[in-house]
């Protein structure tokens, strides 16, 4: 039924301006604009979900936490803003659930000042319900967020302690167990940054990983992505590009992790609406290009 | 009405305002752009004031003795007397101190990152350009071998693009523009996904339309 | 993907060749099968030795395993270091299964220490004979950044021969950019018009070089906005940028003769954050309805909201960035857009002064090594490998190293 | 005088700083310069706030048109202040996180900024489409291969490539959309990129030195 009403909605739509265009008359933005707004919207209120299979950059990030011996340690840098979160945060929140799934230890850090408020969000809706067993300090710590951009990972690769003298919480990082053994990032056995913008994981990749010869993983909004595939696979293992990227995680992670199975995953979600609206960008560029061609067909001039 | 209705309600009339600008500018929005300009300014200088101003500088002179820290402290100071007209000019020294560090910093980062990195990957993308792999693979290695050598010869200023050298910097447009209708198509569905996650948040948690 | 995949493919597969025939011997010799007794195994070695290329405070201890790994009651090598000065002695590390090395970071420049290293089985310690005395010290030089070094003093040296012969009169040709001429276009519409010019020079802080190439465009747009007396409006996101803004448009003024017509307000700091600096920008261009738009620095998601907002009130609108991924955007929605080196060659341009194009020139040279390297590199290693020439294989090999950055 | 020390301090810190790169025991002379430049940039907001609130103060004292919206502003970033400086609300008083779950700053944040935020971001997805709409004409050669591109990759990303495309035989796969997409992506699309990355890692070597050497120094300002 939605979906009879959405095809009905917006190919009718879609052959107006068609229509519209073939008669030579220009498509106001607005029209266009409204059209994208009602396509996103019924394809929400009618939900459409894809099956999606990972592809071998997604999975070479999975596969890794995979085989990670128990234990190892894991950095999860939130590296992201809540305008870039609803492409980002479902991957982070894969990862959390990935890690400590396979009992590694996380420690989750902050490049951006708003990273911080989304971090404690995770930690309050994903980490603390969902692994109630996972002790602070043991498990999974938070350092929290340092001003400096990429200077902070100029340090850190280092010495923790020089630029975090404590967590989040205020607690020194020697009363910590799970710090122990760690001095530097040189230390920890993969890193990970989520993110999309400056400092994101291109500034990991020439700052910590490279330089201190750490695997290297990242999430990054979807725009983002095409520049750091000059890195794969030889600086970075894998990257999670945009919603489709996180949603080849959760299907990878449900697939292998069924209880996940009844957990919110929202890029998986998201992935119909997404791709309706593609086909209605395609349509766009379609009916454009006609429009183009009638108008120079009849003389006119653009 | 409790503080969860309060602030759905709140973020709800924020994003219609918002949203409204596309269609034109108005009212409605005029106060949600003022409204995010002063909490936004000043969001960010309190925190900067405590991570920066309070965490690295206080915390780091006073109580862990890093005095090199008051180098910061007084070049930040000079920076203040841009306030008094008449030794406003000093306020040049931290700027010129920052110009210098970016210069320098950046200069080798580019560098060693940039270029030298992106040289090597380049060949060895195209390492053995002509003998193992299958077909796909020989296309693939060679396109990415013209195409770096043809956009490098665009950029290249101190030559007339014409004849030959020209027809060769054209091609190199092209390649720039494959790149940038590749990244371009790639972009749109993140872009979606940003208006598809405030949409939803309009018809699930405050119309509840949705479930 | 496919070809990056298989040559992911082939370095793991020739990797785990390597490693297999590493392990070989020991395999065949001690399986935990057989189960040899301690006493069967030789001694283990240890070398200790400063750390490379670093600060100081630092060194390595490697030794290598006779076969202690495979026996049942292992259960780590414990690091043992006597500091020859003091003769106190202490444990450092126990390190984990499989590890051979250890970096010391605890010891002091000031002392010679030496190393045993210790196989710990069934709580037994069977300790290595010590290594040779050994002092940390700090390089003077990092070795691994020699190259980096040589080629840098190369193209450094070139740009700065280009402005030197500049400087002495040599006449240097430079093709021209388009977007560049469209920029006095642009202001003298917006002078004819009457309406003011927006100027946005990115939305980084000063420590991004493409906030301060911004910059240096705008020096040269304000110089003519002038002369023309046109108004300009400039926002910024960060508050240094302000001030070196404010310095720049002033300067401009004063050389143009007109320092009186300069006012602070020009420039006008708005708020830190990204979006909350677009939906300013955005009023400010629906409202004031500037008749060119100038947005030169490094950008980020907004580059499509503020083209296209500008775009829909008709600005002629000139772009330069150093983002590739904001490219397109302003590709699409801009009537010029500066791709990437030009914007840092714009104000060379625009200055015309004989020096700057200079150091333009030399960047060029910079590009000429890439290529010739690319193509020497490649042709060298398709020789190399299809006829198993030594001496291509040579090249090869030192271009890696050369271009290896550590 | 006026310009010559900066001058002299610009091009010292520079130097100093490439030199570091090689010393292994001056390298922290970055981390320092690092921090410096946050320190300076605090002071310096003290400059773009006071130029904030006297840019509205004026306003609303003049009475000039739109001045209502400048007292929204400035009462926005006073709340800001008062509940960031005082962290009010805060579980944690004075010494708590100024991100603290439950402080009035977190709270507006959470509610007013990240709204605000998210729906100024998601305006993209509108101008994207309009761009595409108008932009993406074949109207000569170098248009015509950024729409195809495009297209391609656009297709790729959907179920609709797959649908259109997975007739073609197994031997020629490399020509189903998805499969060509990421071609383009890795190929073409990586080597542009590419010669990008190297033109402006040497744009920023010439304009540093330019900046180093004391060529360009528009944005110093002049002697007066």
């Amino acid at each position: 039924m939605g979906l009879i009403i959405s095809a009905v909605v917006i190919g009718g739509g879609l052959l107006w301006m068609l229509y519209l265009s073939i008669k030579g008359q220009d498509v106001d933005r607005r029209i266009v604009y409204v059209f994208v707004g009602a396509t996103v919207a019924l394809a929400i209120i009618f939900r459409l979900e894809f099956g999606e299979v990972a592809t071998p950059i997604v999975k070479s990030v999975f596969d890794k936490i995979e085989n990670l011996p128990a234990g190892s340690k894991i950095v999860l840098s939130y590296d992201f803003d809540p305008a870039m979160a609803p492409e980002v945060n479902p991957m982070a929140n894969a990862f959390i659930r990935h890690i400590l799934e396979k009992k590694h230890r996380l420690y989750f850090m902050s490049l951006w000042a708003t990273g911080q408020s989304l971090l404690s969000v995770s930690l309050n809706d994903v980490l603390k319900p969902e692994f109630p067993d996972a002790k602070y300090g043991v498990d999974y710590c938070n350092l929290g967020y340092k001003a400096g951009n990429e200077g902070v990972l100029n340090v850190v690769i280092t010495n923790f302690r020089k630029m975090f003298p404590s967590d989040a919480n205020g607690n020194s990082l020697d009363s910590l167990p799970m710090f122990k053994d760690v001095e530097s990032l040189k230390d920890m056995d993969l890193l990970i940054s989520v993110g999309g913008g400056k400092p994101g994981v291109k500034e990991w990749i020439l700052f910590a990983g490279d330089p201190g010869k750490v695997a290297m993983a990242g999430g990054s909004a979807a725009v983002s992505a095409p520049l750091l595939y000059p890195y794969w696979p030889r600086q970075l293992i894998g990257l999670l590009g945009g919603t489709k990227g996180a949603a080849e995680y959760e299907a990878e992670l449900i697939k292998t992790y069924p209880r996940f199975k009844d957990k919110s995953m929202p890029a998986l979600r998201m992935m119909g609406p997404q791709t309706m609206a593609h086909v209605v960008i395609i349509a766009f560029i379609v009916i454009g290009n006609v429009a183009y061609f009638r108008s120079r067909k009849k003389g006119g001039q653009l | 009405m409790d503080g969860a209705v309060i602030s759905t309600w709140l973020a709800a009339l924020l994003t219609l305002g918002i949203m409204s600008f596309v269609y034109k500018d108005n009212l409605y929005y005029k106060i949600c752009e003022a409204i995010f300009i002063g909490i936004s300014a000043g969001y960010w200088f309190i925190t900067y004031f405590w991570d920066s101003l309070y965490r690295i500088a206080w915390i780091g002179v006073v109580h862990e003795g890093r005095y090199v820290l008051l180098g910061g402290v007084v070049l930040g100071a000079m920076m203040l007397m841009r306030l008094f007209g008449k030794i406003g000019w000093i306020a040049r020294w931290p700027l010129a101190f920052i110009v210098g560090a970016t210069a320098g910093l950046k200069m080798m980062v580019y560098f060693t990152t940039n270029a030298m990195a992106q040289i090597h990957g380049t060949v060895d993308d195209t390492m053995v350009a002509f003998g193992g792999g299958d077909l796909y693979d020989l296309i693939g290695r060679l396109v990415i071998l013209i195409g770096t050598v043809t956009g490098l010869i665009y950029f290249y200023f101190s030559k007339e693009h014409k004849g030959l050298f020209g027809g060769v910097a054209k091609v190199g447009t092209w390649f720039l523009m494959i790149t940038f209708g590749a990244s371009f198509g790639y972009t749109v569905m993140s872009r979606m996904s940003l208006l598809l996650g405030r949409i939803e948040f309009l018809l699930t948690d405050w119309l509840k339309l949705v479930k | 993907m496919l070809a990056l995949l298989r040559i992911a493919k082939s370095i793991v597969f020739i990797s785990s060749l390597l490693f297999v025939i590493s392990i070989l011997p020991t395999h065949s010799v001690y399986s935990r099968d057989t189960s040899p007794s301690s006493s069967d195994l030789g001694p283990i070695t240890v070398r200790a030795f400063d750390t490379d290329n670093d600060a100081g405070g630092s060194i390595t201890v490697e030794w290598d395993d006779p076969g202690y790994e495979r026996l049942s009651g292992f259960a780590g090598f414990l690091v043992w270091r006597t500091n020859t000065l003091t003769g106190t002695s202490d444990s450092v590390e126990v390190t984990p299964f499989g590890t051979r090395t250890y970096d010391d970071r605890s010891v002091s420049d000031d002392s010679t220490y030496s190393y045993s290293v210790a196989a710990l089985v069934n709580g037994e310690r069977l300790m290595s004979t010590p290594s040779m005395q050994v002092r940390s010290s700090k390089q003077w030089f990092d070795g691994r950044l020699t190259w980096v070094l040589i080629l840098g003093l190369i193209i450094c040296g070139a740009v700065i021969y280009f402005i030197e012969s500049a400087k002495r009169g040599t006449k240097l040709f430079l093709r021209r950019i388009a977007g560049l001429e469209a920029i006095d276009e642009a202001v003298g519409r917006a002078t004819e018009m009457g309406r003011p010019i927006l100027f946005v020079a990115g939305i980084q802080d000063m420590d991004d070089v493409q906030t301060i190439a911004g910059l240096t465009i705008l020096g040269s747009i304000a110089r003519t906005v002038a002369e023309y007396d046109t108004k300009i409006n400039m926002p910024v996101r960060a508050s240094l940028v302000m001030t070196a803004a404010r310095e720049t448009i002033k300067h401009a003024y004063v050389t143009a003769g007109r320092p009186d017509a300069y006012n602070d307000d020009m420039v006008h700091y708005v708020t830190d954050e990204q979006f909350g600096f677009v939906a300013a920008v955005d009023g400010i261009m629906v409202r004031e309805r500037p008749a060119a738009c100038f947005f030169l620095g490094a950008f980020f998601a907004e580059s499509l909201i503020m083209a296209e907002t500008g775009n829909s009130i008709g600005a002629i609108q000139v772009a330069g960035t150093a983002m590739p991924a904001q490219l397109p955007f302003f590709v699409a929605a801009c009537d010029y857009t500066l791709i990437g080196e030009e914007l840092f060659a714009a104000s060379a341009y625009l200055s015309g002064e004989p020096r700057q194009l200079g150091s333009l020139k030399g960047a060029d040279v910079g590009k000429a090594i890439a290529m010739i390297v690319i193509l020497v590199g490649v042709i060298a290693t398709t020789i190399a490998s299809a006829w198993n020439s030594e001496s291509m294989l040579w090249i090869e090999n030192l271009l890696r190293q050369m271009f290896s950055t550590g | 005088m006026k310009r010559q020390i900066p001058m002299l301090i610009l091009s010292a810190v520079g130097t100093l700083l490439v030199v570091s790169v090689f010393i292994p025991s001056a390298r922290h002379w970055q981390e320092d310069a690092s921090l410096y430049f946050d320190i300076i940039a605090v002071f310096a907001f003290f400059l773009g706030g006071g130029n904030l609130i006297r840019v509205h103060a004026e306003k609303v004292s003049r009475k000039s048109a739109g001045w209502i919206y400048s007292v929204v502003t400035l009462l926005g970033f006073g709340i800001m202040l008062v509940t960031g400086l005082f962290k009010i609300g805060n579980p944690n008083g004075i010494a708590g996180d100024i991100s603290q779950a439950g402080s009035y700053f977190q709270l507006l944040f959470q509610y007013v900024m990240s709204p605000l935020n998210s729906t100024m971001y998601a305006l993209l997805a509108f101008y994207v489409a309009s761009a595409s709409y108008r932009a993406f004409r074949a109207k000569n050669t170098e248009a015509t291969i950024l729409l195809v591109a495009a297209f391609v990759i656009l297709l790729g990303r959907t179920a609709l490539g797959v649908l259109l495309t997975n007739w073609i035989p197994a031997q020629f796969s490399v020509l189903q959309v998805p499969n060509l997409a990421i071609w383009i992506m890795n190929a073409p699309n990586l080597a542009g990129q590419r010669a990008i990355m190297i033109g402006i890692s040497l744009g920023v070597i010439s304009m540093s030195l330019r900046l180093l050497l004391g060529i360009e120094r528009s944005y110093l300002g002049g002697d007066n």
